[in-house]
């Protein structure tokens, strides 16, 4: 009655996962291992180059790309109902916006700030 | 899918002695590590109207106060007493306890009372039951939100015992860092409460997903379930930067890791956007399941289908998401940037706009019907009126230049008040009746339910009404004395005295509510299965429910058609027909 | 009671086995409910992180000079190892999630092991790196912490008889001498030693931002590691019991997602704190 | 629509003049058009709860149960209705929001040649500091100057508030805020902290003294040093009116601080327990820094008054605390 139940609801989505779970195969996990491995090398290589502000960007895109890899493999999430990628990436949409707007307002408001104090 | 293959007990087919979740088993720790929603439900109730108790002894010390310019009551001798009462020995001096006194008045009414009140007790009551299922999706975390809701609320009395705390419900840093008061004590608490809120929006939004009866489409669910998805939506996405804010505090108190203390190289600025991050989409916690509550109320007992079924249910979600965008306007003056400031305004008045449909939608909904004047309805034409009017003045607020003569004054204590107290606490109360006779099966005394509700209504507003005027004049909140104002404010004495006999007259009405509910319980007569004529499947099961909500399952129809159902004068409830 | 009994017959009785709960009517109900519950909590969990990258953002963005003067205390190498255990656990774990769902017990319990042989030589990599700051004083409040210990407050800004301080007061030569170091390696001239010295030692107590920061970051992170220690644990345990099998295996699914959050985390942190260029 | 608000917006500010029963009167040369933002959500306020309400009551009334009276099928929704109603709100409030905004921008830009004074806010005082370096607990202005106000705090967020004004800014520790105002009417009206700030922040309040044009800058001359023609303890007297009676009492009453009578010449036992005879140098020592002596029996709250109180003043009150006999 459950799998009716899917159909009406968008549960529905659970079904592929009902149909049978999607099981990865070992080469696939062990060939991201491999990858993460590089990765986690190149950034390290990386810094020691210096391209001004950008070795920052750099190094938070081969952490994404790093993430997006454990995330979609790892967690099956490639396999997995949309939705729950919806709620993951919600998480991100949130977590900007609370990033975007705050260091937007400190900059601003930066100028009338001290120059820092540290303990007296 | 409310019947499954397992275990009916025999005794719940309808002709037996109905076995119902209250009876089904017995003994206190039944109750305590119950996994059955109601019973969850049922004990989220009490716990959070005694903490409204708490709360309001605190409110009561506050009107009392400022009845008269000078120390009132908080006085020397009563400090001697505190500080028999409490675990501090040093004497407090009246302005220390009048600081304690709002803090704690303000941090038990938001995180014992209102957050939890109207999802964590009515929402766990009636969300399975409006959509027809069993339980929650996870029954033990269920009930570890409960868990962790008492545990949290013993943190609080701990903070009371050791003397209480005096930051203002808003934490401020640094003074929150700096000040000797048990601001740990505290702020643990809230993080604990924090996670109960955040399991039970967990627990809500899968729910929805996974447990709707089969047929039962997202356009057929309840406006209820539609604001409690909504809540829990902002539950799960604001409440955990509460926790992280509250853990920083700690650490910051304690060990001074320099993020929000200036004297360590902090911004101080930076802790009220974390706050307010949180705090603000609460303030939605609070009110989304009062509107859910009030759109269920308004159709079923004007007899007519709800107005504008999808704008409600969107605005409901549209709510939820714009309410994260506007924390700002609570920093108006804070020191953050002016454009800052034009954003956050800007978006304020954005999700002035949803409410505004709400409205509109709830007073469409009660053209040409039949409308009772039962308790819950007079409530909810109540609480049009309060949050109409809260809201509103939220338009003063929101606008630049007037927050900036308002802000931190009783302006902006009247109008939190008037959507608090008289948006979510009259919600609360109008749920609690509507729903009564299914959690109970007896029905209250109407006549003391409506002489009750008028009282209230009266006392609201000359409790709050006054704070209006004597704010836009200047009178700043979380003032223990106001001498040096009498010659600037005209009448300020006569304001003061109004609000506090309106706040006597107000907790006058409010304790006699659960005399005559609890008083139900003895004499009231049995409540049919359905007293108003509601369409949502809750009615559908018997009052009080079986132990598994449904012995049969229940019937998917347009929650708010309520032509099939009819009057019968033998049962005085209503009954389907064919 | 007639629609009852035809309900019962749409899902037959030996349907409903010991695990699953009286509430659900499928396997296949429960198991989604489990997953989605558990990717709106790592929804939660990424937004309580959010805080400290926020705190991060601002105020690297503010100071940066604070920030790269901070990363050169803290060990890259060790840190990349820590990514490197980290990962491998995480591909032990996905591993471990294989196995359960074909019903490899043995497979299982083998990968479940060295998730958490991994974790605690995570753990153990990152308390020698903690050692070194504590020995120089590097902790925001550490007297405080000493004072838990009964340790006597001593260093500066302490004064006798009152607690010991908050904030950061780092034993200032070892820090000078760090920095001094540092800058030689940059190249940096120094033209007036007097005041280059005095510099050294503003920067020093400047520092105390970057620590609090990295000592936030890291612990919350530690403390999630242990959390999922204790998660794997269980799930070991239920494992050997053989409590598992193709059809039931959403708990062990569930800690998988909570571990490679963990994981996911720190992928972000290495660079943010140790790779500062 | 819009120009139904316009003529709302543009109420004559003239009979508002003098305060009403909503407002203060409008004192500074920006309140006015913040009053005008007041009135014009006021009106949108009462017209859209009056129209709310009585639809609510009259609707609870015509259709109230009662026999013989059915509830009617009507449309359960209606599009074009929905939309008007989303859409003339938004239009209103966008209005609002740009009444508001625009009111702000001008309370934010202060003029270039504003007169600038510092205001340094802490537990619970204010402290102006004018441009010839007096500091005082009050606020003069000149009437019809715009004046600056260059804002910090010692110790935790303050808020300094002139209701008469709508004048409204934090002072945040750890960094500069800034306000500015003209005074359009000579007089003197209060100022408040409103953030909360700890025990006494409900009484952290100063007046504002707008003076008449030519009359300020005497009265800062004067007050910079006031005591050109008083002997030393009077001179005395008036300081510590101004910067220790809220904490010391000069009859013997307890306050947060010790009483001042008498105290000269005394034996005092400190929380060190060692004991201390209360001379000239005690006193100096206790103003300039306050903890190094912590009296028994008392909290270490007293502040430094270092580069507040200058030497001479310091002594003036030494010599006043003598005269307390
Ligand atoms: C349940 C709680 C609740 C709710 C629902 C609201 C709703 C709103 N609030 Fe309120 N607010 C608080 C609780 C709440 N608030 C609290 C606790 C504080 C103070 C915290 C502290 O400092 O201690 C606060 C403070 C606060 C401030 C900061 C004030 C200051 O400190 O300076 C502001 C500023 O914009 C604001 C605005 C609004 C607005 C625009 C809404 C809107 O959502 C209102 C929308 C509703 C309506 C608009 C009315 C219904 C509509 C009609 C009747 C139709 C006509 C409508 C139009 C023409 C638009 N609120
Ligand atoms: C839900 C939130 C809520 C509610 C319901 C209330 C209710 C009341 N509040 Fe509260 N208030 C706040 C939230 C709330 N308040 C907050 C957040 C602040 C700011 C604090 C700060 O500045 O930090 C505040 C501040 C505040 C102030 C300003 C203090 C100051 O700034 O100086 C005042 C002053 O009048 C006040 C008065 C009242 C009164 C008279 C009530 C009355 O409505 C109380 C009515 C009585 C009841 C609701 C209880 C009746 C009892 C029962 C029904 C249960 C009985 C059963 C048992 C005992 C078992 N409150
Ligand atoms: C914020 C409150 C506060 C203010 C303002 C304040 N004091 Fe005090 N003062 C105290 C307290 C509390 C003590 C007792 C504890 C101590 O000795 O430090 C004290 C102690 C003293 C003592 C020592 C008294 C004794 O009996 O040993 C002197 C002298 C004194 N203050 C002078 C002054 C003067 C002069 C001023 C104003 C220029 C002033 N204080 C302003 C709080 C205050
Ligand atoms: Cu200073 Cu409140
Ligand atoms: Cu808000």
């Amino acid at each position: 009655m459950q799998h009716e139940t899917s159909h009406v609801n968008d549960a529905h989505h659970y079904d592929d996962h009902a149909a049978g779970v999607h099981v990865v195969p070992l080469q696939v996990l062990a060939g991201i291992f491999v990858a993460l491995l590089a990765l986690t090398y190149v950034t390290v290589a990386v810094t020691s180059i210096d391209l001004g502000s950008f070795n920052l960007w750099i190094a938070l895109g081969v952490a994404t790309v790093k993430g997006a890899l454990v995330v979609l493999y790892f967690m099956h999430l490639r396999y997995d109902s949309p939705f729950n990628s919806i709620v993951f990436i919600t998480a991100f949409v949130f977590l900007f916006l609370f990033l975007g707007i705050v260091i937007m307002d400190s900059v601003a408001y930066q100028p009338a700030v001290y120059e820092l104090t540290p303990t007296p | 899918m409310a019947t499954t293959t397992q275990t009916w007990e025999p005794t719940q087919s309808p002709a037996a002695a109905p076995d119902n979740y209250l009876t089904h088993t017995r003994g206190i720790t039944s109750w305590i590590f119950t996994l059955d929603h109601k019973r969850v439900g049922i004990m989220f109730l009490v716990s959070v109207t005694i903490c409204l108790g708490l709360g309001a002894f605190f409110a009561l010390t506050i009107r009392t106060e400022l009845t008269h310019p000078g120390p009132t009551i908080l006085t020397d001798t009563t400090a001697q007493l505190v500080s028999k009462l409490t675990l501090s020995n040093t004497q407090l001096t009246p302005q220390q306890m009048y600081n304690r006194a709002f803090t704690l008045h303000g941090a038990v009414m938001i995180f014992l009372f209102v957050i939890p009140a109207i999802p964590s007790a009515l929402g766990n009551f009636v969300l399975p039951l409006q959509l027809g299922a069993k339980d929650v999706a996870f029954p033990r975390l269920n009930l570890f939100s409960y868990h962790l809701f008492v545990i949290g609320t013993v943190f609080f009395l701990l903070t009371l015992m050791l003397g209480g705390v005096d930051t203002g419900w808003t934490f401020y840093a640094p003074y929150s860092v700096e000040t000797s008061t048990a601001v740990a004590t505290a702020v643990v608490g809230a993080f604990i409460l924090g996670f109960g809120s955040i399991f039970t929006g967990l627990n809500f939004l899968v729910t929805v997903h996974t447990l709707r009866r089969r047929g039962l489409t997202w356009f057929q669910m309840p406006l209820m379930v539609w604001s409690l998805y909504a809540t829990a939506i902002i539950q799960l996405l604001a409440t955990p930067v509460l926790a992280i804010t509250l853990v920083l505090l700690l650490v910051e108190r304690l060990f001074g890791v320099g993020i929000f203390d200036p004297a360590l190289g902090g911004d101080p600025v930076l802790f009220q956007h974390f706050f307010w991050f949180y705090s603000h989409p609460a303030v939605y916690i609070m009110i989304l399941p009062a509107m859910g509550i009030v759109s269920e109320v308004i159709s079923v007992h004007s007899h007519k289908h709800i107005f504008g079924y999808r704008m409600i249910a969107y605005s409901s979600i549209a709510i939820a998401l714009l309410g994260f965008l506007v924390w700002g306007h609570h920093m108006f003056v804070s020191g953050q940037s002016a454009l800052a400031g034009m954003v956050f305004s800007a978006l304020t008045f954005s999700v002035a706009i949803p409410s505004a449909i709400k409205v509109f939608n709830w007073v469409a909904t009660m053209y040409k019907g039949s409308i009772a004047f039962t308790t819950p309805m007079i409530y909810a034409m109540i609480f049009i009126f309060l949050f109409g009017l809260g809201g509103l003045t939220g338009l003063f607020l929101g606008a630049l230049a007037t927050d900036i003569h308002v802000h931190d004054t009783s302006f902006v204590v009247a109008h939190f008040h008037y959507q608090m107290a008289g948006g979510v606490l009259i919600a609360f109360i109008c749920g609690v009746h509507h729903w009564w006779p299914k959690m109970t099966g007896k029905m209250y005394n109407e006549t003391a339910g409506r002489i009750v509700a008028l009282v209230i209504l009266v006392g609201f507003n000359l409790t709050y009404f006054p704070q209006f005027i004597i704010g836009s004049h200047g009178m700043p909140r979380r003032y223990f004395d106001y001498e040096g104002m009498l010659d600037q404010i005209p009448h300020l004495t006569l304001y003061q005295i109004i609000s506090t006999v309106g706040g006597y007259m107000f907790v006058g009405g409010l304790i006699a509510i659960p005399i005559y509910l609890l008083h139900s319980l003895k004499k009231g007569r049995p409540a049919p299965d359905n007293p108003w004529g509601a369409a949502t499947m809750e009615w559908q099961t018997s009052s009080p429910p079986p132990w598994d909500n449904f012995t049969k399952l229940p019937a998917v129809t347009d929650p708010y058609d309520f032509d099939h159902l009819k009057y019968d004068e033998t049962t005085q409830g209503y009954v389907t027909t064919p | 009671m007639s629609e009852t009994s035809e309900q019962n017959d749409a899902v037959g009785h030996d349907e409903h086995p010991p695990w699953l709960a009286h509430h659900f009517d499928t396997p296949d109900q429960q198991a989604a409910s489990a997953k989605l519950g558990m990717w709106t909590f790592l929804l939660t969990e990424i937004l309580f992180f959010s805080g400290l990258f926020c705190a991060y953002a601002v105020f690297r963005r503010n100071h940066p000079e604070i920030f790269f003067d901070g990363h050169h205390f803290l060990n890259t190498a060790l840190g990349a190892t820590n990514t490197a255990v980290l990962l491998l656990s995480s591909f032990t774990m996905a591993w471990g999630v294989r196995c359960a769902q074909l019903g490899q017990r043995r497979g299982l319990i083998v990968t479940l092991t060295a998730t958490l042989l991994c974790a605690l030589v995570f753990l153990g990599i990152k308390y020698t790196e903690y050692k070194v700051k504590w020995e120089h004083h590097m902790v925001p409040g550490q007297g405080r912490i000493e004072a838990l210990f009964g340790v006597q407050p001593e260093g500066e800004g302490t004064v006798p008889g009152e607690p010991a301080p908050r904030g950061f007061h780092p034993d200032i030569e070892y820090v000078v001498e760090h920095l001094r170091e540092a800058d030689q390696e940059a190249g940096v001239r120094v033209i007036a030693e007097s005041v280059y010295q005095a510099e050294l030692e503003q920067r020093a107590q400047y520092l105390g931002t970057f620590f609090g920061i990295y000592f936030c970051l890291t612990g919350l992170h530690a403390i999630h590691v242990i959390c999922g220690i204790i998660a794997i644990t269980w799930i070991l345990r239920r494992a050997v019991r053989n409590e598992f099998s193709p059809q039931y295996f959403a708990p062990v699914d569930c800690v998988g997602l909570y571990w490679h959050l963990v994981d996911l985390i720190w992928i972000y942190l290495f660079p943010l704190l140790y790779l500062i260029h | 629509m819009s120009n139904f608000l316009s003529l709302m917006h543009s109420i004559p500010a003239a009979i508002l003049a003098d305060g009403s029963f909503w407002l203060p009167p409008p004192d500074s040369s920006t309140a006015g058009a913040v009053d005008r933002v007041f009135y014009l959500v006021l009106i949108v306020c009462a017209v859209f709860f009056i129209a709310v309400v009585a639809t609510m009551v009259g609707f609870a009334v015509m259709y109230r149960r009662r026999p013989g009276h059915k509830s009617e099928r009507t449309a359960t929704h209606n599009t074009a209705l929905e939309i008007t109603w989303t859409v003339i709100p938004c239009l209103i409030v966008a209005y609002i929001f740009y009444a508001g905004f625009s009111a702000y921008m001008q309370m934010q830009t202060a003029p270039q040649n504003s007169y600038e004074i510092l205001v340094k806010a802490r537990k619970w005082d204010w402290f102006f500091t004018y441009p010839n370096g007096h500091i005082d607990s009050d606020l003069h202005v000149p009437v019809d100057e715009p004046v600056k106000l260059i804002m910090s705090s010692d110790d935790v967020i303050h808020s300094l508030f002139i209701p008469a004004f709508r004048v409204k800014m934090d002072c945040v520790p750890g960094r500069y805020t800034y306000a500015w105002f003209r005074g359009i009417k000579e007089g003197t009206y209060d100022l408040y902290c409103t953030e909360y700030c700890g025990d006494s922040h409900y009484d952290m309040q100063a007046n504002v003294v707008v003076h008449k044009s030519g009359e300020f800058d005497a009265w800062l001359d004067n007050a910079a040093n006031f005591y050109k023609d008083l002997p030393p303890a009077e001179a005395g007297e008036v300081l510590f009116t101004r910067r220790c009676n809220q904490c010391h009492s000069n009859d013997g009453s307890a306050k947060t601080g010790p009483t001042f009578k008498g105290i000269f010449g005394q034996e005092h036992k400190m929380r060190d327990g060692s004991s201390v005879k209360v001379d000239e140098n005690y006193l100096r020592e206790s103003i300039l820094d306050p903890q190094a002596k912590v009296r028994d029996g008392y909290q270490p709250v007293m502040p430094t008054f270092k580069g507040i109180l200058s030497d001479q003043e310091i002594d003036f009150l030494v010599a006043y605390l003598k005269s307390l006999q």
